[in-house]
């Protein structure tokens, strides 16, 4: 068993997918004999051949409409878009007909596809390769929106994203892409969708977060515990469908909660979040919601990027502040 | 001077305005004159179906509905010559391709009337139901196209896409990739002259809509769309060059919308009684029906008698519709997923009992 | 001085500010000749000729970068797209270039553009024409997102988004466009783009919406004032930037909240609205907060779209759920 | 066979690979051989700007570069035939275009070294920044053409798009909507034969890019993209067209991209050295200096000479890059709006907060 970093993770569960799936197939640009521009799809064309592995013209709205076509007929097809900032011109065929095709027909029709993208920032690239853009894609029904935050996970949501009969999004933090490696059975194994993982237990302070974040976070949840403080962290994983349960279970018992995420702040995936804590969890909060996330204007280029992105220090600073109430 | 490129697209007719054949070479179905009134016939129902629909909708009886007044040859064209096995992908008014392919007025009733089971019809499982975005549905054609190729299967996906149309990206993405990968894929322009108030020659300065087929390669071609032979030989060309591995086209088809653009517009307002007075000597079923008759294969009794059946089985079908119970609030609900995620199912049961709370 | 409909004062705002300033101009499709498939620019094209209302070949995607193209070389476009449910092409160009333009530039060019949509649900439209998809825009920096609720407002605030210097969102509730007549001057007086409207006072609870839902939301207040309990309403009409103050000020004094918006809940922009008191108003909040909201489902077609629509009775029970509650 | 309309696609070249005219007809603009020599100088210029910039990502001094080796003729053509009073809308490469047009190479170098101010160019403040997301630039000269026409001033707006961006929709509404308006347009396909990893086969089925312009009824032409004066020529005509209302024009100038994609690619992945080999003998500046040569206006010893003048302006270039400051954290706050909105006021606040308890 191998030690694998989160890209690779992704490449072994598009590999064993195929393996076992001859209707699983990959498209996008660049994803055959380059393997992809971050090598997601290194050694699939090799492996599979070019009827599985396709290069398509470059066209982000043609790549998105051919997944519907195909994945109407039958075929489950992973979409691959460069960065998540070459999306958008995705979002009509995904919203208007990706996540309605199923409702629309009353399952006369559906589309099992996976739209993939390298999220977020910190890696001192060119603009628009920058961005955290999933609250977008959380508003609209039917779709599901993952982001994995660890070589296991990406390996387990991803299968499980292929395997589900609706069109999944799923979102890889590319800023920790070869972060480190860990030990990740190629044993098929998918993990559930609509999960919470709770990364550390702690008693004083709920740390929610999800993707590139979480290795920020969980440094604030040992800088924390160096001053006396036990922070609980949660990766959110599946933003959509969202498993309040685990984030609420965990509030109950601190009664504080800070919110982290990347991208800007207002209309962010962390206002969901907070808002389902200020419906729900009131009676269980001791100290107002934090949120510590990027700020509501364009992530800067990259001398100034990291300025941008929550640091350890504005997560430590927000979950001392909810301890500063009592 | 050097030329790189030289390109020519041809115009097909078979019939003219009055019903004379225009060219000596008709192809092989046409002389099957059973065959031909039987597609007469469909095109006949097509518009008996129109007429009804759009006085249902004046009744209150319907929402605004899209009628196909002027496009029968070009439907009925395109839906003699598919197989069930090819895909069809429509825009929103292409009843008499699918009334072959099997879907029932009652659906497309439905379909207008508000209700999503109208889309879950009765023709192939695999074709699309209606599109509202414009040219989305070129890419979902690409699509099937791309897995019947992948698969290696002998389908054909078809698209419909209007004048107006083709100047959205996805008509242009579909086409290009299409042409790219050699995807049996035919894109059938219907150009009815109108994108609701924009005419035709704001939409491009390109000639012909056809010659958009040579920005990606695709063999390309302008037929009368009146003249239910030369849509017909047209696709049955098309058809079996792209079940062969030839690959795509584009086929252009000139026809009129002799309607408004749906029964929530008015035409009054921006196009000339005159223009449309014109479009009305080049309709389809005249024309065809005049070469039947010219062949002794039609007449003014059969005319008669048929709209007589037609005018019954409209009726049979509106009252169907009109039976159809609304679907109760859950299946809001039900089919967004496969399986309802938890944050739905409690908003399912609030909203059920928000409705029973209001009862 | 006429009494007009919201969408006349939406006609009377453009064709104000078309005769003040030669550099605006409408564009989009249908617009000319037809005055739009609303009639929201009728007339405009007799009076200000066809190079200053233009008819756009059938592509939203170009509609939109046309604009941003005209709006750096210094005119001042007002885009429509027919539909909210068709502006998803449009928003490559929006997110990646209109919002963006100022801050790449560091100032040197800006997008004074507005794209204005009819939006919202209730007409028995068919699909696509019934969409509530406003907090897409709201998590992209850069933007303004405004949603007038009357003819007042639609007059006062169009013309403000006219004159921003940075491009406006601005949405339309098709279902009043022709709801009620109101007194408006046709005296080029713009309201403020970063304001909350009170709509009515009230003690008890306060009910915070926008667009067509507003006549929802004052419908309940009255229901709610036979029941003696006494509601604010407020109009938050400028969602991007919000004016929290307002908002935090009313449930400062009332100490509950009920959200209401036709969007689906999940990331719907209550969310931020809800998340912000979590944040600023816990201390304030005598009850949890209350979201009354389309569900997270498409909204179905016209024989059922009304029960997704938040109704009076569901407002009322939820503003009487956070009174239950002491 | 009635044909509704043909077309041709012309293709355009004066110099041979080998330095030779190929037609007797130069431009006007060749027989001045002090210009010619400037352009020479420039395109060189040109190439030690990439050396240099390719070098400083190497060592760490500069973010991931787009390299311009092997367009140098189709971005200096295009340069010289435009007026300072047209706007370019360029793709990510084009810096030989916009180093006639005024822009700095430190300004080049500060974009991609991360620095926002490097779009703050001291090129025409009407020029639009670089451009990533492939293709949607097409659009924004597409509506500079448009208010340029509703202003009625005789300005011209020029995009470029590789290859690989001609499949990309707003490519394509660009030139749909230029042609439908009479725009004056001018839409320059740098056909490098590669889109990162993706060959020009794979794009799209069409013969030949220019075609591409058929679709939109714009003029369409091809040219030897290393040849500077058939791009020269091209574009003069193309503009004047343009600037006297007669409408856009579409120009492939076919070329090799001779160096890997970006600093971020490894092009020996999928291409051979075979390819790149044979397009090093059509390489742009080798022939124009051979032409040059043969005319006795320029040698071995000029070449020298104005290298290492090239050189020092590079010095001077990169120091003046490498000594500009960090903006400060305020600057990612202020461009949003035009004027700080309140919530905006309150993170920015926050934000300085924060970074002043880091130090
Ligand atoms: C993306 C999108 N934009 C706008 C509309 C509104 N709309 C509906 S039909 C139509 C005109 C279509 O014209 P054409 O393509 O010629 O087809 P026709 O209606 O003539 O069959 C428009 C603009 C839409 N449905 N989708
Ligand atoms: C919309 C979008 N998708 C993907 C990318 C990533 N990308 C950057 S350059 C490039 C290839 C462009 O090829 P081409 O248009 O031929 O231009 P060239 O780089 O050869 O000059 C791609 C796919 C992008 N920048 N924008
Ligand atoms: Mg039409
Ligand atoms: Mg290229």
């Amino acid at each position: 068993m191998a030690q694998i970093t989160l890209i690779e993770a992704v490449t072994m569960a598009l590999a064993y997918e195929m393996d076992h799936d001859a209707s699983v197939i990959v498209l996008g640009e660049d994803v055959g004999i380059n393997g992809g521009v971050f090598r997601a799809t290194v050694g699939l064309l090799e492996k599979f051949g070019p009827e599985r592995v396709i290069d398509m013209p470059l066209d982000e709205t043609t790549i998105a409409g051919v997944t519907v076509g195909m994945a109407a007929q039958g075929m489950k097809p992973v979409a691959e878009s460069q960065f998540e900032g070459f999306m958008y011109p995705m979002l009509d065929q995904i919203a208007s007909h990706a996540a309605r095709l199923r409702n629309r027909t009353r399952g006369r029709m559906h589309v099992p596809a996976v739209f993939r993208a390298p999220w977020g920032g910190g890696i001192r690239a060119p603009e628009h390769h920058s961005e955290a853009n999933e609250a977008i894609f959380t508003n609209i029904p039917g779709l599901r929106v993952v982001l994995p935050s660890s070589p296991g996970r990406a390996y387990g949501l991803l299968l499980a994203a292929i395997r589900d009969p609706d069109p999944v999004i799923f979102f890889e933090p590319k800023r920790i892409y070869r972060q480190y490696k860990e030990e990740v059975p190629d044993d098929g194994e998918a993990l559930p969708l609509d999960m919470c993982f709770v990364l550390r237990d702690g008693s004083d302070v709920t740390l929610v977060t999800w993707g590139a974040q979480v290795k920020e976070t969980l440094e604030a949840a040992d800088a924390l515990a160096d001053s006396g403080i036990s922070a609980e962290v949660i990766d959110v994983a599946t933003l959509k469908p969202l498993d309040f349960d685990t984030i609420h279970e965990s509030v109950r018992k601190t009664g504080r909660c800070v919110i982290v995420h990347e991208a800007p702040r207002t209309a962010g995936f962390g206002a969901e979040i907070a808002a389902r804590l200020a419906e729900h969890a009131m009676y269980d909060l001791l100290a107002p919601v934090q949120r510590v996330t990027g700020y509501d204007t364009h992530i800067p280029l990259f001398r100034l990027e990291m300025k941008y992105l929550p640091s350890v220090q504005r997560i430590v600073a927000a979950a001392q502040q909810t301890l500063a109430v009592s | 001077m050097t030329i790189a490129a030289s390109f020519e697209i041809e115009y097909l007719q078979y019939l003219d305005t009055t019903g004379k054949a225009t060219r000596k070479d008709l192809p092989e179905f046409a002389r099957d004159l059973d065959h031909m009134i039987d597609l007469y016939k469909t095109m006949l129902f097509l518009r008996v179906f129109d007429t009804k629909s759009i006085a249902l909708q004046r009744t209150g009886k319907l929402g605004t509905y899209a009628s196909c007044l002027g496009h029968e040859a070009v439907y009925i064209g395109i839906g003699s010559a598919m197989q069930e096995e090819d895909v069809f992908a429509p825009s929103y008014r292409e009843y008499g391709t699918q009334f072959i392919r099997g879907v029932k007025p009652r659906e497309v009733l439905l379909y207008w009337g508000g209700d999503e089971r109208g889309s879950d019809f009765s023709g192939p499982a695999h074709d699309f139901p209606w599109t509202v975005p414009i040219g989305t549905q070129c890419l979902h054609a690409a699509g099937s196209a791309l897995a019947f190729k992948l698969r290696k299967e002998p389908r054909v996906a078809v698209f419909c896409i209007g004048d107006g149309g083709t100047s959205k990206a996805d008509f242009y993405g579909a086409i290009n990739v299409a042409g790219a990968m050699q995807l049996p894929m035919v894109a059938v322009i219907v150009n009815n002259q109108w994108a609701i108030s924009t005419p035709r020659q704001a939409q491009t300065g390109a000639k012909t809509l056809a010659q958009k087929g040579l920005a990606a390669g695709l063999e390309s071609l302008q037929v009368d769309g009146n003249d239910l032979i030369a849509v017909r030989a047209a696709m049955d060309h098309a058809l079996k060059r792209a079940r062969h591995g030839h690959g795509g086209s584009v086929i252009e088809a000139i026809t009129y919308r002799l309607s408004d653009h749906t029964t929530a517009d008015d035409a009054r307002r921006y196009r000339d009684d005159a223009e449309v007075k014109a479009a009305w000597e080049r309709e389809p079923l005249l024309r065809l029906r005049t070469w039947l008759e010219l062949a002794g294969a039609w007449d003014e009794q059969r005319e008669e008698a048929w709209k007589v059946q037609c005018g019954q089985r409209m009726d049979e079908e509106v009252n169907a519709y009109l039976g159809t119970r609304t679907q109760p609030l859950e299946a809001t609900f039900d089919y967004t997923y496969a399986e309802l995620p938890i944050d739905l199912v409690e908003q399912r049961t609030a909203a059920l009992a928000a409705e029973s709370a209001s009862h």
